[in-house]
């Protein structure tokens, strides 16, 4: 076995499952605090992309157009809760499901609609001046001289910017006061009210944030995929993942993202010939998953129920 | 003449199959043909025999609501030549008492549980020897060996023709006991008189099979057990026994009886309902009810003094198929040919309602003595305060005290053979007059007669009915003897104040707090002030108290009809009466419950 | 009497907690046993137990001459055992009547095309299983609102419903978890009704949890008292209440 | 207002399980009936190609949804997967089984038979897995019937295009064409065999809704621990959810390749049309049988009918991206709004709008 070989693969996949958990954080998020299964975080990708390429196409420059984008964003998470979650606080979870998928669709219509619907490349490298970065087309693979193996510097970069994600994000969460508030809330809604923690402030500003992880998610997905409709599946890929990792945990999330990214990748390579047919990756990770949550229906980091009668 | 078993025969010989009896039960109207009827009475004959050895002249004691039962056991009773004497289901200790021992009933036929408890309290002073359950639940654990379950008795019975028997019956013989709860007495009634005067009521009606009636009040009401009862019976038509006490509006609306007969607080209480069904409807909506109600009422106005045009008949078209269609169709009033209203009048504007979405209300008068009815309005009679003509057969006249007083061929007879008939003119023991037209008009019964300081006198209950023509009022006690001037005791109506209140953003938690409030009181004043500009000034009504609670049946305060029965209220009362006569503005009543409450006297 | 329902050492603990330590109790066949106790007693646990909902970790539960440690609630339902439970679970999005005829299904032996094609077996088990219902629904006197939503029925109607679902099962044993919780005078004495007749008249053995010692004391045969997930008193109402732990764990000395 | 229930009373309980229990109710069920056999079938071709025959078969599959999210409560995005089985089996039993021994109407049956197994194997995890995780499961279905076919090329009799036409042969069942003289390819003909089959379907599915099948399915559904207290066995249940709801989502790809478009296509079983489906069954409303007919009606007819007012008020101003972006909005918009007004979605505006009819003048 070509052991390079392998281990460029898996670090491929590594780095594949990173772009799904930055998908995952945003929907663990919402759901960790309120209970909503988020099916609108894939059109909030689109969206926020959208929007920042279209404003980067008409001459404003990266670090306002993604100023505004996330301005955008925030606003848009906001109006969400108000609009949307608040009047629905009653209803049981699957009418809050149906209520993302409602949004999502009405997102994915309303952003091409405002924007376009065509297909809008984007290259950071033509704003950001990071080594990490060239102007070399990105996906041709560096060679790491001390492993000897290659890896995409694009992919490196998106990494980069994942953990440093992570890293703000916990910071918010033990630090900051709203943090705190949310993690009272997604402990016990009751009993966060009782202490009089304002849940309904708490769930917009869980929205807003999430607006944010969408952009920068969008915004790494969309330079490796383009920005168009096809962002939308992102939030599918997106979908085993949090539900190996078990929605309620952001470790769940990131670790969840790897597995299936290295598994895909895996079972690109070892089971296509199996299966007698290439893009098993279109359902592999559902499968993975699904075998996963047969041994272990909560997930991995997920809180086991234990259903009072 | 017939009996009441040959009235059975009868129809089960000239239309077996069809519809004698409906009764709701588990979901589903369970029907008897006549020939299911005959059946169900001759197995019930032989099982009384057996059993109970019924026979000529037993008095059987029936106590409970109307189930099929009990319908059949009236019929098997009288088959055998026993005598039924009817009592109310909510009737107190006291009464049933009363009535077993006056009319020395020796078997009782008892609903379920709750009537068995009742007469169990008693039974050492009765000389019942046998009693019939017709619902065993909940006294599985009895022991007393006078217990029989009906179920039992029927199970050990054959079905034998009782054709012979019945022939054999002479319709001269007493077929009932019916009690008169205001003159606390027991008459006598026989097969041929009640039949007779319900003869008299379905050939001036044109009454048919084909028709149908709904019968949710007990048959111990004298007028009910006329009108539905044996009126079902001589005309061969279909009775309808609804499921349960609460179930009534939706079985009424179910069935969509043509005939309806109700004592007049039943149609009251339809008034009510759709009081309080529209008030809480959406503003809009109930503005056009409103619109659409007083065009209505403008119609029906003209179309009574002859001058509707053409514009007003397509208006009221209009309005029936809109609004007022609809509405009948919700309270099962749709197919309504006759609605016979006896113990009290409608006021004006209620009858007038109903005559104008085309429910032909039609009054009557009758007590026991008289079985059940000697006047009944005419169809598309116009006047509300009449209680009709006399029917054929009986006259009826008016004497030098107001009292009434009738002849009539359908009499009863007092029990104790105490006799209140000169000449054959019966005294009704009500006060009232004659109109030209030969209508009769009933003011109110004669021992309720108010006398003012002043020495006027008047009958309490036609201002009763006026104050109580509110939706929102329940009931009124007027009291004025020996006053300057007339008080008023206001029940207000629990379901339609309470959407009232709701609509108006009124906070309450009960009966007595709402009763209390500021609001509902200037809206009792309100009605009142309305009601006083039509009265003469010395019948204008004073003051009034609020009651914190309804008037209680089984405590004596209303009759089985819901009349207020003065004497009872009097004395569980008393602190009302006497702040009325002490001029008191606050005070305390101690009442029947062992409670105290404050009520405020208002002024008007 | 025979002992319909042994329960043999049983604890019970979720992840690490116990709820029940080392319980046992008999029910007689044909009485009313009531399990009471203070919150947190284990009271509702024990009931899972018996029916299977919860699988305990040591013990026994010896049902109708049957002993076995764990029980599948189906099967518990299938050999006889009906039940309500604490926070009502009704089927919310059903009317009073669905919700009753649930309760039936295992009188139901037609297959589902048999139902759809509504054809045969099927319509005869509709017809026959609804009088069977209805029977029910006369019984607990809840004919006016057969056709309504459970959902808009007051809590006090929900339990009746409840009980209705359980009853028409035609259970050997019943078991009721708090039957007349939250409900005022006048429904706490029709529910106590209820539940005797059934005990009296249709032989039911009834196992009930209930907090109202006015209840207990008036309706049950037998009371059992459990204290912290312990037992602390076993026998006729009578004995219980002159049992000195039980009037400390209810005058709450401290442990 | 026009309902009239005086006098409508049940002398048995067969009589009160009916399903149009009112006379006034029975006499627009035939007129409807009259309508849809007799007049429909004469309207132009456009009105049954454009209109008629699909919003039949997205609709069926609506009720199929229905079944298993609507009354059982377990989640699906994997319906265009269970129809792309539907219809392709529908294609190869036709294909490779002798004439004589097959016909369309079979095939369907037996294509829904098909769909319904495979509905149950990605079924099975719904014993152990519970809520939104058991998401995965349907998509797996999804995604995975779509490569299969994809990458096995017999199902589609070798066809390097990824499309293929349907033979006018296969059209000609039981001989019906010769015996009526009727172009059974003609989509008068297939209008009213799509037609029989959807009206038989939903009586089936409407007899199951109101027998122990669907309230045992109603009762997991809202509380399963109670349903299996009740001795109701959950994992049968869902599984004869799966089945059952599989069965019309393939019958419904069979109407929908056979009937409507021709061909069988792989294209148009993708994911978005699951998603299509769910907004049918959002809109139309969770559990009821005839909101899913109302729902497909209302998301299929949308652009349609929108892209006709673009054309003669605005004079072709909404090219189709506009139509489809715009009718995406206003789905979302309708879905959301549903949920916070009338959860119960068309079908219960009507159900409360029948409701008023019946208590008018008064509100209850």
């Amino acid at each position: 076995m070509d052991w390079v070989y392998l281990i460029e693969v898996l670090v491929g996949g590594l780095m594949s499952g990173v772009m799904y958990s930055l998908v995952a954080i945003g929907f663990v998020l919402i759901y960790k605090s309120s209970g909503i299964f988020n099916f609108a975080q894939g059109t909030m990708l689109l969206f926020a992309s959208l929007t920042f390429v279209k404003m980067t196409e008409n001459g404003i420059d990266f670090w306002t157009s993604l100023f505004i984008a996330a301005g955008i964003m925030v606003i848009f998470g906001i109006a969400t809760e108000r609009y949307v979650i608040r009047p629905l606080a009653n209803q049981d979870l699957l009418a809050l499901f149906m209520a993302t998928v409602g949004l999502a669709t009405f997102q994915e219509g309303f952003s091409q609609f405002v924007w376009d619907s065509d297909v809008h490349g984007l290259q950071m490298s033509k704003f950001l001046d990071i080594g990490l970065l060239d102007p070399a087309p990105i996906f041709m693979s560096d060679h790491i001289p001390w492993l000897d193996i290659l890896i995409p510097k694009f992919d490196i970069f998106a990494s980069l910017v994942a953990g440093s994600l992570i890293v703000v994000l916990a910071f918010f969460f033990q630090k900051t006061k709203t943090g705190l508030s949310l993690r009272a809330v997604s402990d016990d809604h009751m009993a966060a009210m009782a202490v009089g923690i304002p849940l309904q402030t708490v769930w917009a500003v869980v929205w807003a944030v999430t607006g944010v992880i969408a952009l920068v998610a969008g915004l790494l997905w969309a330079e490796r995929v383009s920005v168009s409709f096809t962002l939308i599946e992102a939030v599918m890929k997106a979908l085993p993942v949090i539900l190996i990792g078990g929605l309620t945990s952001i470790p769940g999330a990131i670790v969840g993202g790897l597995v299936i990214g290295v598994g895909e990748k895996l079972g690109e390579i070892y089971l296509a010939d199996v299966f007698g047919g290439q893009g098993i990756e279109l359902w592999f990770a559902y499968f993975m998953a699904l075998i996963f949550l047969i041994f272990r229906p909560q997930g991995m980091f997920g809180e086991k129920l234990i259903e009072r009668v | 003449m017939a009996t009441i078993p040959g009235l059975v025969l009868s129809n089960k010989q000239k239309s077996p199959d069809a519809v004698a009896l409906r009764y709701k039960q588990l979901g589903i109207w369970n029907t008897y043909t006549w020939n299911d009827y005959y059946n169900e009475v001759s197995v019930l004959v032989d099982a009384y025999n057996k059993s109970l050895s019924v026979s000529k002249g037993t008095v059987v004691a029936v106590y409970g609501n109307n189930v099929p039962k009990l319908i059949f056991s009236i019929a098997a009773v009288q088959t055998l030549g026993g005598i039924v004497a009817l009592i109310h289901p909510e009737s107190t200790e006291g009464e049933l008492k009363t009535i077993l021992n006056n009319s020395n009933a020796e078997i009782l036929i008892a609903e379920d549980q709750q009537q068995v408890d009742t007469f169990l309290k008693v039974e050492s002073e009765c000389n019942v020897k046998k009693i019939v359950y017709l619902d065993g639940r909940g006294m599985a654990t009895y022991d007393n060996s006078k217990l029989n379950s009906y179920d039992n008795l029927v199970s050990e019975a054959k079905n034998e023709s009782i054709d012979s028997m019945i022939s054999g019956l002479s319709d001269n013989e007493v077929a009932f006991y019916l009690f008169d709860e205001h003159e606390d007495k027991i008459y006598k009634v026989s097969h041929e008189a009640i039949i007779k005067n319900s003869t008299k009521i379905s050939e001036l009606n044109k009454l048919s099979q084909n028709d149908s009636i709904v019968s949710y009040l007990p048959l111990s009401i004298p007028t009910n057990l006329l009108f539905t009862y044996i009126t079902s019976l001589v005309c061969g038509m279909s009775f309808n026994l609804p499921e349960s006490n609460q179930t009534i509006e939706k079985d009424l609306q179910e069935i969509g009886p043509s005939i309806l007969y109700a004592p007049s607080f039943v149609y009251k209480h339809i008034i009510t309902s759709i009081s309080y069904r529209i008030e809480s409807a959406t503003q809009s909506n109930y503005d056009r009810y409103m619109n659409h109600y007083k065009k209505l009422m403008n119609i029906y106005e003209k179309e009574v003094s002859g001058n509707k045009s053409l514009i007003d008949s397509i208006q009221k078209v209009w309005v029936m198929l809109t609004t007022f269609a609809p509405a009948k169709n919700v309270f099962g009033l749709t197919n309504i040919k006759h609605a016979f209203v006896s113990d009290g009048v409608l006021s004006k504007v209620n009858f007038d309602f109903f005559h104008a979405i085309g429910v032909e209300i039609q009054h009557s008068f009758g007590q026991a003595i008289s079985c059940g009815c000697i006047s009944v309005q005419p169809d598309h009679s116009v006047s509300s305060e009449n209680v009709g003509a006399p029917l054929s057969g009986t006259e009826i006249k008016v004497n030098e005290n107001s009292e009434v007083l009738f002849k009539t061929d359908c009499l009863g007879e007092n029990l104790s053979g105490e006799a209140n008939v000169d000449n054959g003119w019966v005294n009704s023991g009500y006060v009232g007059s004659m109109d030209n037209s030969g209508n009769v008009i009933i003011d109110g019964r004669t021992e309720d007669i108010v006398t003012l300081k002043s020495g006027k006198k008047f009958s309490p209950e036609s201002i009763e009915n006026l104050v109580s023509c509110s939706p929102f009022i329940k009931s009124t006690v007027i009291i004025g003897e020996n006053q300057d001037s007339n008080s008023a005791i206001v029940i207000i109506d629990p379901n339609s104040v309470n959407s009232w209140a709701d609509r108006k953003n009124i906070r309450y938690t009960g009966y007595a707090e709402l009763a209390a409030k500021e609001e509902v009181r200037d809206l009792i004043k309100d009605h009142i002030k309305c009601v006083n500009e039509t009265l003469d000034d010395h019948l204008k009504v004073k003051r009034f108290v609020i009651l914190h609670r309804t008037l209680i049946m089984t405590a004596g305060e209303v009759s089985k009809t819901m009349e207020v029965m003065r004497k009872n209220i009097t004395t569980n009362l008393n602190d009302v009466f006497s702040a009325f006569e002490k001029n008191e503005s606050k005070f305390t009543v101690n009442d029947i419950d062992q409670l105290t409450y404050d009520l405020k006297v208002n002024e008007i | 009497m025979t002992d319909i329902l042994k329960v043999e050492n049983v604890t019970l603990t979720f992840g690490g907690v116990k709820a029940i330590t080392d319980i046992s109790f008999n029910v007689r066949e044909g009485e009313i046993c009531a399990v009471i106790g203070p919150n947190g007693a284990g009271k509702s646990s024990m009931l899972n137990v018996i029916n299977g909902v919860y699988l305990p970790q040591i013990g026994t539960v010896t049902y109708d001459g049957v002993e076995r440690r764990t029980i599948n609630p189906r099967d518990a339902a299938i050999a006889g055992m009906a039940r309500t439970f604490q926070n009502i679970a009704l089927f919310q999005g059903m009317t009073v009547l669905e919700n009753i005829m649930t309760g039936r299904n295992l009188f139901m032996k037609s297959s589902w095309l048999e139902q759809g094609l509504n054809i045969g077996r099927a319509r005869k088990e509709e017809k026959e299983n609804r009088l069977a219902v209805e029977k029910v629904i006369k019984f607990l006197q809840i004919e006016s609102i057969r056709k309504t939503p459970v959902s808009k029925l007051p809590y006090g109607l929900q339990k009746r419903v409840e009980l209705g679902r359980a009853l028409v099962a035609e259970p050997k044993i019943l078991l009721l978890d708090e039957p007349m919780a939250g409900m005022n005078l006048e429904e706490k004495a029709d529910m106590s009704c209820f539940i005797l007749e059934i005990n009296k008249e249709q032989g039911i053995t009834t196992v009930m949890i209930e907090h109202d010692m006015g209840v207990v004391m008036d309706i049950s045969d037998h009371v059992v008292v459990l204290d912290y997930g312990k037992k602390i008193g076993d026998g006729t109402p009578s004995e219980v209440m002159s049992n000195q732990d039980v009037i400390d764990a209810y005058l709450g000395v401290s442990h | 207002m026009i309902y009239r229930e005086t006098g409508n009373f049940v002398t048995n309980y067969f009589k009160d399980r009916e399903i149009f229990p009112l006379k006034f109710d029975k006499i627009i069920v035939i007129i409807g009936l009259l309508f849809l056999y007799l007049y429909v079938p004469t309207t132009s071709e456009y009105t049954l190609s454009a209109h008629v025959v699909p919003i039949l078969a997205v609709g069926l599959a609506t009720v199929g949804l229905n079944i298993l999210t609507g009354l059982t409560g377990q989640l699906s995005l994997g319906t265009a997967g269970f129809m792309c089985v539907g219809a392709f089996s529908t294609y190869n039993l036709m294909l490779r089984i002798p004439e004589d021994f097959m016909s369309l109407p079979v095939a369907l049956l037996f294509s829904g038979i098909f769909a319904g197994l495979v509905g149950v194997i990605f079924g099975l995890p719904a014993i152990r897995i519970k809520g939104f995780y058991l998401l995965v499961s349907t998509l797996a279905a999804q995604y995975f019937v779509w490569w299969f076919f994809n990458s096995y090329a017999w199902f589609l009799n070798y066809e390097t295009s990824g499309v293929v036409a349907i033979p006018p042969k296969m059209y000609d069942y039981w001989g019906l064409g010769n015996l009526l003289g009727i172009d059974m390819q003609g989509y008068p003909a297939r209008y009213v065999l799509a037609l029989t089959v959807c009206l038989a379907l939903t009586y089936f599915a409407k007899n199951l809704l109101r027998s122990n099948t669907g309230r045992n399915f109603m009762s997991v559904r809202d509380r399963d621990i109670a349903a299996s207290v009740m001795g109701i066995s959950v994992p049968r249940t869902k599984l004869l959810a799966f089945f059952v709801s599989c069965f019309y989502c393939g019958v419904a790809g069979g109407l929908y390749s056979f009937c409507y478009i021709g061909n069988v296509d792989l294209m148009i079983y993708e994911i978005d049309r699951s998603f299509t489906i769910l907004f049918m069954l959002i809109i139309g409303g969770l559990g009821s049988i005839s909101g899913s007919w109302l729902g497909a009606i209302f998301v299929y007819e949308f652009p349609i009918v929108f892209t006709w007012v673009g054309d003669t008020i605005f004079q072709g101003a909404f090219n189709t991206a506009v139509v489809e972006n715009v009718s995406n909005m206003v789905y979302g918009v309708f879905i959301i709004a549903l949920l916070i007004r009338e959860p119960g979605g068309f079908a219960a505006l009507w159900a409360t709008t029948k409701q008023k009819l019946r208590m008018w003048p008064y509100p209850h």
